[in-house]
């Protein structure tokens, strides 16, 4: 049993955030770099706390370390309660982790502006912290937000090519699916009846009391597509690979790797349990939205990227159509394959996006065409990047199989033709994921980079890339050999979610 | 019978796990620590491989078959174990992967002697032995799907070992992307499989499927897809031969002798499954496949894609063989005879499994000696003579060729009958496909051995060839004495029985008609090939009949052409297509045109503020003109 | 002859009240419309005292003091505004005050 | 006599109204203006609000009107050159003019109201006035004190003309 | 009238009941009372003891903010004093604190007096408490004309620039007309509400109580409903609601900045007191006809607003039309109070937060603006980040609060709008609302944009340097940190402030 004399979820949102607005009432810069060390660590640490202890702690409905904070809004059913239950667990795992891995690059990337840099980032881990420990569907909502302010601002400043159009077009986005997402909450809330915007009593009234079935069809609509955008849910994707390009590496990270997975949590968390029969009504269209769109149609246009970021985020995207399959699978089975993937996809993809950076400095491009034989210079660079890659592709033994085979499995039940559809998507991401890797570090370098690697002699990967790759890459096997450490939490929890489901469906 | 033992001792459980986990950690302490140390890396690679090749022999004599496993996956009703199943068929298979294995691992450390990325290469040969032989353990197929996806990465490491060679990264992309083609099937069966019976534990499904549990056919098609990509059966067999970009004792060990084979040994498992359709469909690609391959090897000039293509052929008999299926025999027992069914197709199918492990690893070993010997030139015309420079190779790699070919005694005589018996049994045309591919492959090995042994040398490095030191030359001399003795089922310990029972034997009449025909085959093929071919410096075939050499070579990279063609013309068109779609259509047109749109209604709005007071007053009394009709009733909301 | 009842006297209320709107909207130059304006005002001035009177209540009347005496500070202040503007733009037509726009 | 009254004391108040609107010369229309006020008060009397008719002609024609003739003097404004009217201020103007006129159409035939006058005469003595202003609504008086304070110091801060050494630092 | 009415007329005017206003009052004769006192040189102080002043009443008004029971209709019911007034009188004594503050900084900058503004500031505000107060139409009118004239002389405050005089103007005709409005609808409602031959005729029928027992007698009755309505659009005109807010963007640019807040915040916030009132108990049973206009409005309000501002370059008038669109999503609050309960409580949550939001914008806006006042566009903003990061900063937090994200108070206040619009089942509005949002991003962020990201390349024709800022003095530190703080607080801790509003 934990026997931290504090709560370690809310110490875990506040720590970065108490920097970040250290930092912002003007803390130096040498003491806002050393601190950064340790507000990055806290959340990491007790993140591995709790998963550590987290059987111990397990109580009522299915939560640990379950807490109250008032903060004035009881009128309003609006209270800050933090816990996590097994669905939570390992995401908030994973933010702790991904956050450290590029909260520790970001420290060492020298970016210009660094303080503000560090403090947008603080933000938007505590942010993230907060999205997984909240059980209040508000303060849930409230922490997404809060981190998504950051990604727009240091998409806009630090960002690369086109980035003043990307940060606004992905701002414009994230907050359509924001909003939409927001409303439906709204309705969800107000529909219950429920007085209270806390995830175990919302679910409480509704299993009494189950919403009408056409508004759970509006209400579920308005959550998928809201959420839907959030996690690029095809035709609403473009802002993604457009966004991922141009953020700089830390925020990607942390945004593609953890907070975009918020919509696909939501989904799991609120959207399923409580609207069974809206869920039932449009599970089949989100399938073939997920399957035709971002598991084929992007992953041609995957192929087709010749930007090695562009690339990553298209891929990116491709990958949340596995998601999106496994919810609309609907079972144990396929949401544990959601929460397995998003784990992995968060670390496999923030891996990417950090050596992509590494990459591109040591080439000065992106560009794959001008590329080529960097492994020569860079083995151990290459050796990351095709490990990541090949994890990202579902390489047994890597976190991304488990994930893309329980949902396999699953889906098989909803429609084995819409798995043969997904399961060739495997081969799609193999044949960009290895086209990839190989342009990149294989075959004989370009006259480009050999005039650039000429005047710059690339350097292998640095301790300060090498750590925080380590850390996620380390991540992945370890689930990747332990697929347990985190699915026995999530077989009871999501055993839990799936039911309403199941029940509606039986009858 | 392997006997069912539900409390194995626990020591043989142990030393199976032992033997998983030995050439991981041995990859793991490469990978972490000795990346810089390739000498270390080699020695504890082949420390690995020695203690596993004594563990797989202990093992296998130990009378105790057993199984046992551990949940690895839970949610909901779904489970994922990790779990061994250790009978006759995992025994002789862990033999055969643990002695090629560490042959080539010793040949390795003389061939990759000077390689500047030893420690990758032998961390890449330890991953292959762990990935391989959790394939040979695994008790379901869900672990064997995923230790088949993991030699399929050790695969691609290794043939991508010398990456700085563009052909190398492409055939190394080229492997892993065909073999995910064939893996795509095979992952759709098991899970057809898995909602079919409930279940995906092999012992459990021969229960269920021996009790009356009606099997589709397109679960073992789709299965079978699995082995057509690993085993490089038609249409997924083009990533073989460009396979050979990786070093030789990779081609040895992981393309000729075992991974490749892993087709084979996986339908073996899942036999119980196999219904009369399906296998005449696995019949015939077998079949097809042999044929294919057999006629692209003859107008080979790189040695090693001969034996590719060889390998291939040989691979295809074997797939063919196990499509042959069952033989109703017949038994006395006790006075009485009873007819039953033996798994014929098992039996043979593994039997030449093995032997060919044996003398195509001690081809591959050969030529890689040859290669060495020739300071890495691969091509044979510009080889020859290298029997007296190169006697130890020669021999073995005689004895090689003797044993494809089926020379009588050697081990490719008996397995090779045993198919072709087989076929004779149960279909005529099978039969003259294979006994025409026997030809060939007398054909084409007579004209391979000749061609590089025989004659002058007919370039530098094979002037100046020479025989390597003792880790290249054991390695071959213990192949070759296998290879001679392989042969002989009594060869073997008893403990194979299981599988070496399913062995079809030609009795009486059968036994001569197919004696006579190996025997011709044989001879003709090797008779006209040594006819045919001179060691000279130019292709005779090209030369004396440039049609049929050309209509050859067109047939071998037919394939190859038809798959450039899709993914350079169709596939990657439709992806550009798609992505200008998406970039000008919903990027562009919808998107920024509704931003546009969006935009233009703003610039209207703004447009209306045009600063005129009286202007604004009319605002003011159209506002109100609306308001006054709201409350007059003439607008109702 | 019109009997002068209530309603008519509301009528004319009314008629006054529109013709000050009009003039505000159609005049241009800036005096007169204040004067159009100012005749709004006392047209609701007159229905007041007429309200009052017919309703027999005062609240009415008492208003119209009030209103009087907004109206003057009214035009105090807003032609001081427009003496500031002719002395910095010499025009006072509100056409030509177009300054900002869009 | 009274209705005879009302009549004429209307059709001034109206015709020197759209006197203001439509007269060409801005004197003109102060005069109108001035003249219209003289008809409500007139009005006023009618209703026997003759404190407030006396106010109003105090206030308006007395003070308002002479102030807006004061000021068109002052900018001389007069003589200037006057446009013709675009065809859409015309349109405009037209259309408006319709539905003003419908407007107050509609308040005529949908105002259903007492017709007679009360019989009791609000307002009729100063001293209801008085009475009213310094207890009910003495409130709003202290309102209108500061209301005029400060538009007394807004035309100051409009109008006068400051020396550099007046403003505050 | 005899003496005995009279004399209970007088003894309701209970004087204490209005201190603050009264206090405000007496303030502004001090000021200028110390202007003819002290020595020229000692006149910046003056501001000073302003603000200070200020502070104190507002100090008082929290003090007694719990009303005496049974005492809150003083003045012989001209006023009623609610829990909502309390708390639109500390909302209106606040603006006023943060106008003088803003006054300061852009007074600094041009040679004019400056001791008026602050009286008529000051005496404008106190009118707006009282209007939010009023009971009654005659002090309505009154409370709001004293606002509306002393807003007329701050409008046209910078006499030396001609377009402030232009704007200045532009408010004056189109103030003077919405005031016609509003009066020829009161005295409609007021002949109406007092005619005996109408059911429930009521003696004193401007009063709110009186009429609108009049109008529940009355639900169809023609010449209330144009009443109705001509008093809306005067309210509308406060508010800024279309199509009564196409003088916005003018005035707003023309104004000096301090009093371009005072009218984008109190004006607005005294519009939405009046109109609490009016369209939640006075007009309640008018709703076949109060409902629809301001749903109507609502919609169009948030639609124009925003798409106004979407390519405005002049921050006044980009604050000025996303101004509008805020008075969109006030309507949509005040459209549901009537149904929801605890819509009431929105409404003032949002005026709260809007006004810490905006008096940052303002704040900083003032800092950043030159000499010319009317000149503001987004290019000056170039380059604040990196010269003057405070500034920088208040102005996100500022604008991602108007903006409406989290953690911001702006969120809260839309959530708790959407929340009561949702209960109020005003589902099209809610999706006009949500779009809104969406593209009101687009041109917040656009200004933070110019304000962080350094490529901001200037548009077309703006090859002029932008004008030095001011510096800013410890109190504006004070004061922006703190608005700051308090957007990034409320965002989401609410305590009993929160319990408090979401009560109502």
């Amino acid at each position: 049993m934990s026997n931290l004399p504090f709560d370690p979820l809310l110490v875990s949102i506040v720590a970065p955030l108490a920097l970040a607005l250290a930092i912002a009432l003007g803390l130096p810069k040498r003491w806002s770099v050393l601190l950064a060390y340790v507000a990055f660590a806290i959340p990491a640490l007790m993140a591995l706390h709790v998963w550590w202890y987290f059987g111990d702690a397990l109580k009522d409905h299915g939560y640990a370390f379950l807490t109250h904070y008032s903060t004035g809004l009881e009128a309003y059913g609006i209270r800050l309660t933090l816990g996590l239950n097994g669905i939570a667990l390992p995401l908030f795992v994973l933010a702790g982790l991904v956050g450290l891995a590029a909260g520790l690059y970001a420290i060492q990337s020298g970016a210009e502006r660094l303080k503000l840099y560090l403090m947008l980032l603080l933000v938007m881990q505590g942010g993230l912290m907060g999205v997984f420990a909240s059980v209040d569907v508000f303060f849930f909502y409230f922490f997404h937000e809060l981190a998504l302010i950051p990604t727009f601002i240091m998409v806009g400043i630090w960002g690369g090519r086109d980035r003043s159009y990307a940060a606004m077009k992905l701002t414009i986005y994230l907050t359509l699916g924001a909003m939409l997402s927001l409303l439906g909450l709204i309705a969800l809330y107000v529909k219950s009846g429920a007085t209270s915007f806390d995830l175990i009593s919302l679910r409480q009234t509704l299993t009494a009391q189950p919403i009408a079935a056409t508004v759970q069809n509006n209400i579920f609509a308005l959550l998928m597509f809201g959420f839907g955008i959030l996690v690029s849910l095809w035709p609403l994707h473009t802002w993604a690979p457009l966004g991922y390009g141009a953020a700089p590496s830390a925020n990607a990270m942390l945004h593609a790797g953890v907070l975009k997975k918020f919509g696909l949590y939501g989904l799991i968390q609120v959207a399923l349990p409580l609207l069974p029969e809206g869920f039932l009504h449009w599970s089949g269209p989100l399938a073939w939205l997920a399957v035709i769109g971002n598991v084929l149609i992007v992953g041609f246009i995957t192929m087709a990227q010749r930007d090695l970021k562009q690339l990553v985020g298209y891929s990116s995207v491709m990958h949340m159509g596995y998601a999106f399959l496994g919810i609309a699978a609907g079972s144990t089975l396929g949401l544990g394959g959601v929460v397995l993937l998003m784990v992995a996809h968060g670390l496999s993809v923030a891996l990417l996006f950090l050596l992509s950076t590494s990459i591109y400095h040591r080439t000065h491009t992106f560009s794959m065409d001008a590329m080529g034989g960097l492994a020569q210079k860079t083995p151990v660079l290459a050796a990351f990047f095709v490990a990541a890659t090949l994890a990202s592709i579902g390489l047994p033994g890597f976190a991304n199989f488990w994930g893309e085979l329980t949902i396999f499995v699953a889906l098989w039940q909803f429609s084995p033709l819409i798995t043969a559809l997904a399961v060739a998507g495997v081969v799609i991401s193999a044949v960009y994921g290895l086209r990839a890797a190989a342009s990149v570090f294989f075959g004989q370098p370009t006259e480009a980079l050999a005039g650039v690697t000429a005047q710059h002699p690339p350097s292998d990967l640095r301790w300060s890339e090498k750590i925080p790759a380590l850390v996620l890459l380390a991540a992945l096997l370890f689930i990747g050999f332990w697929p347990k450490s985190i699915s026995t939490s999530l077989h009871a929890a999501l055993a839990e979610n799936a039911r309403p489901v199941q029940q509606t469906a039986a009858k | 019978m392997w006997r069912r033992s539900s409390f194995p001792p626990m020591t043989m459980l142990q030393h199976a796990i032992l033997a998983l986990i030995l050439p991981l950690a041995s990859a793991t302490i490469i990978a972490l620590f000795l990346r810089r140390a390739g000498g270390i890396a080699a020695a504890v690679s082949v420390l690995a491989a020695t203690a596993l090749a004594v563990i797989a022999v202990i093992l296998a004599l130990h009378d105790d078959r057993f199984e046992a496993s551990f949940e690895w996956l839970r949610l909901g009703d779904f489970s994922l174990s990790l779990g061994i199943k250790f009978d006759d068929l995992a025994a002789l298979m862990l033999v055969i992967v643990g002695v090629v294995g560490l042959c080539v691992h010793v040949f390795s450390l003389g061939y990759m002697h000077d390689d500047a990325a030893k420690a990758r290469f032998f961390g890449g040969l330890s991953i292959f032995m762990f990935s391989m032989l959790g394939i040979v353990f695994a008790d379901n197929l869900f672990m064997m799907f995923i230790f088949w996806e993991l030699v399929g990465f050790s695969s691609y490491v290794l043939i991508n070992h010398w990456h700085e060679r563009q052909s190398a990264a492409d055939a190394s992309k080229k492997a892993f992307i065909v073999n995910r083609v064939g893996d795509f099937g095979f992952l759709l069966g098991i899970i057809a499989c898995y909602y079919a019976f409930g279940t995906v534990n092999l012992t459990e499904l021969a229960a269920k499927v021996d009790g009356g549990a009606v099997v589709a056919a397109s679960i073992p098609l789709l299965l079978f897809c699995g082995a057509v990509g690993k085993s490089a059966q038609l249409p997924l067999q083009v990533w073989l031969p460009d396979a050979m970009e990786g070093p030789t004792p990779v081609s040895a060990l992981i393309h000729a002798a075992t991974m490749v084979a892993a087709g084979i040994y996986m339908l073996c498992r899942i036999n119980v499954l196999m219904v009369p359709e399906a296998l005449t469909v696995i019949m015939w690609v077998g079949t097809a496949t042999a044929l294919y391959a057999a006629l692209c090897a003859i107008v080979q000039s790189d040695i090693k894609k001969v034996l590719a293509y060889s390998t291939l052929s040989q691979l295809g008999y074997m797939v063919a063989a196990f499509g042959l299926g069952a033989l109703a025999t017949h038994h006395d027992h006790g006075g009485t005879t009873h007819e039953m069914l033996m798994a014929a197709g098992v039996g043979a199918a593994m039997f030449h499994l093995t032997t060919h492990a044996f003398f195509k690893a001690l081809m591959f070993l050969g030529s890689g000696s040859v290669i060495h010997g020739c300071h890495h030139e691969q091509d044979i015309f510009k080889m020859g003579g290298l029997r007296r420079k190169m006697p130890l190779t020669f021999w073995t790699f005689t004895i090689g060729v003797a044993a494809i070919i089926g020379i009588p005694g050697l081990a490719g005589f008996f397995s090779k009958d045993a198919i072709l018996y087989l076929a004779m049994t149960k279909s005529t045309p099978v039969f003259a496909v294979l006994a025409f591919t026997a030809v060939l492959t007398a054909f084409y090995m007579v004209r391979l051995w000749k061609i590089t042994f025989f004659g002058t040398p007919r370039s530098d490095s094979a002037g100046h060839a020479h025989e390597g030191g003792l880790t290249l030359t054991l390695p071959l001399v213990v192949l070759a004495v296998l290879a001679l003795v392989g042969g002989y089922t009594a060869f073997y310990p008893q403990v194979f029985t299981g599988v070496f029972e399913l062995i079809p034997e030609a009795h009486e009449s059968a036994h001569t008609i197919i004696l006579i025909t190996s025997l011709a085959v044989t001879a003709i093929g090797a008779f006209s090939a040594w006819m045919l071919y001179q060691p000279t410096s130019t292709d005779t075939l090209a030369q004396k009949s440039p049609n049929l050499f050309n209509g050859l070579v067109a047939l071998r990279n037919s394939f190859d052409a038809a798959y450039d063609y899709y993914v350079a013309k169709i596939q990657q068109r439709f992806a550009i297509l798609l992505n200008f779609l998406e970039q000008i259509f919903l990027a562009g047109l919808i998107i920024r045109g509704f931003s546009g749109v969006v935009g233009l209604f703003g610039m209207g709005a703004r447009a209306l503020h045009v600063g005129r007071l009286n202007v604004y007053l009319y605002w003011f009394f159209g506002g109100v003109v609306v308001l006054w009709l709201f409350a007059a009733g003439v607008i109702h909301p | 002859m019109i009997t002068p009842t209530l309603d008519t006297y509301l009528v004319l209320s009314g008629v006054l009240f529109a013709i000050g709107f009009f003039g505000v909207l159609l005049r241009k130059n800036t005096i007169v419309v204040f004067m159009g304006l100012e005749l709004m005002l006392v047209a609701s001035t007159l229905g007041l005292v007429a309200f009052s009177r017919f309703n027999g209540t005062m609240d009415g009347n008492v208003f119209v003091f009030f209103i009087l005496t907004v109206a003057a500070a009214e035009v105090a202040v807003g032609l001081a505004i427009i003496v500031a503007l002719f002395r910095k733009r010499q025009t006072i037509q509100v056409d030509e005050l177009d300054g900002l726009k869009n | 006599m009274a209705t005879f009254l009302f009549n004429f004391l209307a059709l001034l108040t109206v015709i020197c109204a759209v006197g203001v609107v439509v007269s060409k010369n801005t004197v003109n229309a102060a005069m109108c203006f001035m003249l219209s006020l003289v008809g409500v008060a007139g009005l006023f009397v009618l209703l026997d609000a003759y404190l407030l008719a006396f106010v109003l002609l105090l206030v308006y024609a007395g003070a308002v009107a002479a102030l807006f003739l004061f000021i068109v003097m002052l900018l001389d404004m007069q003589g200037g050159p006057r446009k013709p009217f675009k065809p859409l201020t015309v349109v405009a103007a037209t259309v408006s003019a319709a539905l003003l006129l419908v407007g107050v159409l509609m308040l005529h035939q949908n105002a259903a109201l007492a017709a007679a006058p009360a019989e009791n005469v609000p307002g009729a003595s100063l001293k209801d006035y008085a009475y009213q202003l310094f207890s009910t609504y003495l409130l709003p008086v202290q309102i209108i004190g500061f209301l005029l304070l400060i538009s007394m110091l807004g035309v100051i801060v409009l109008s006068k003309k400051f020396e550099d050494a007046e403003i505050s630092p | 009238m005899n003496l005995e009415a009279v004399k209970v007329a007088a003894e309701s005017n209970i004087w204490s009941a209005i201190l603050p206003e009264l206090a405000l009052g007496c303030l502004a004769v001090l000021l200028l009372v110390f202007e003819m006192l002290l020595p020229r040189k000692q006149h910046s102080h003056i501001s000073t003891i302003s603000i200070l002043g200020q502070i104190a009443i507002l100090v008082l008004v929290c003090v007694q903010f719990d009303l005496p029971p049974g005492k809150t209709d003083p003045f012989s019911g001209l006023l009623h004093q609610t829990a909502t007034s309390q708390a639109m009188r500390v909302f209106f004594l606040l603006a006023s604190i943060f106008v003088s503050m803003i006054a300061r900084v852009s007074l600094a900058r041009q040679r004019l007096p400056r001791i008026e503004f602050y009286h008529i500031v000051l005496v404008a505000s106190a009118a707006m408490m009282l209007l939010a107060q009023a009971n009654h139409f005659l002090l309505l009118f009154v409370a709001l004309e004293t606002l509306t004239i002393g807003l007329y002389i701050l409008v046209s405050y910078f006499r030396t620039n001609s377009l402030t005089l232009e704007a200045g103007l532009k408010y004056l005709v189109m103030g003077a007309l919405s005031s016609s409005l509003l009066l020829f609808g009161i005295v409609l409602l007021y002949g109406v509400a007092g005619n005996p031959a109408l059911p429930g005729h009521a003696s004193n029928s401007m009063h709110f109580g009186e009429l609108a027992n009049f109008l529940a007698q009355n639900p169809r009755n023609f010449l209330a409903g144009a009443g109705i309505v001509l008093v809306l659009s005067g309210i509308a005109f406060k508010i800024g609601a279309f199509p009564f807010q196409i003088w916005i963007p003018d005035v707003y640019q023309g104004a000096p900045t301090p009093v371009t807040a005072f009218l984008a915040v109190s004006s607005k916030a005294a519009g939405f007191a009046i109109l609490l009132v009016l369209a939640n108990t006075v007009f309640v049973s008018y709703g076949w006809l109060v409902h629809p206009v301001l749903t109507l409005m609502a919609a169009a309000t948030l639609i124009f607003g925003n798409l106004a501002a979407l390519t405005q370059h002049n921050v006044k008038r980009l604050i000025g039309l996303s101004g509008v669109s805020h008075a969109g999503f006030l309507l949509l609050g005040v459209v549901a109070v009537p149904r929801v309960p605890g819509a009431t409580g929105a409404v003032i949550f949002y005026l709260f937060a809007y006004l810490i939001a905006s008096f940052a914008v303002f704040g900083v806006m003032a800092h950043v603006a030159g000499d010319n006042d009317t000149d503001q566009e987004l290019d000056h903003y170039a380059g604040l980040a990196r010269q003057n990061p405070f500034l920088a900063t208040v102005l996100a937090v500022a604008l991602g609060s108007l903006a409406g994200i989290p953690p911001l108070a702006g969120f809260m206040g839309k959530l708790f709008i959407f929340v009561s619009a949702f209960k109020a089942g005003m589902y099209g509005l809610l999706m006009i609302a949500i779009v809104s949002v969406v593209i009101s991003i687009y041109y917040y962020f656009g200004w933070i944009r110019a304000a962080f990201f350094e490529t901001w390349t200037p548009s077309d024709g703006a090859v002029n340097p932008p004008p030095t800022r001011s510096k800013v003095s410890g109190l504006a530190h004070v004061g922006l940190a703190a608005l700051a703080l308090c957007s990034i607080l409320f965002g989401f801790y609410q305590g009993p402030l929160g319990a408090w509003l979401l009560a109502r």
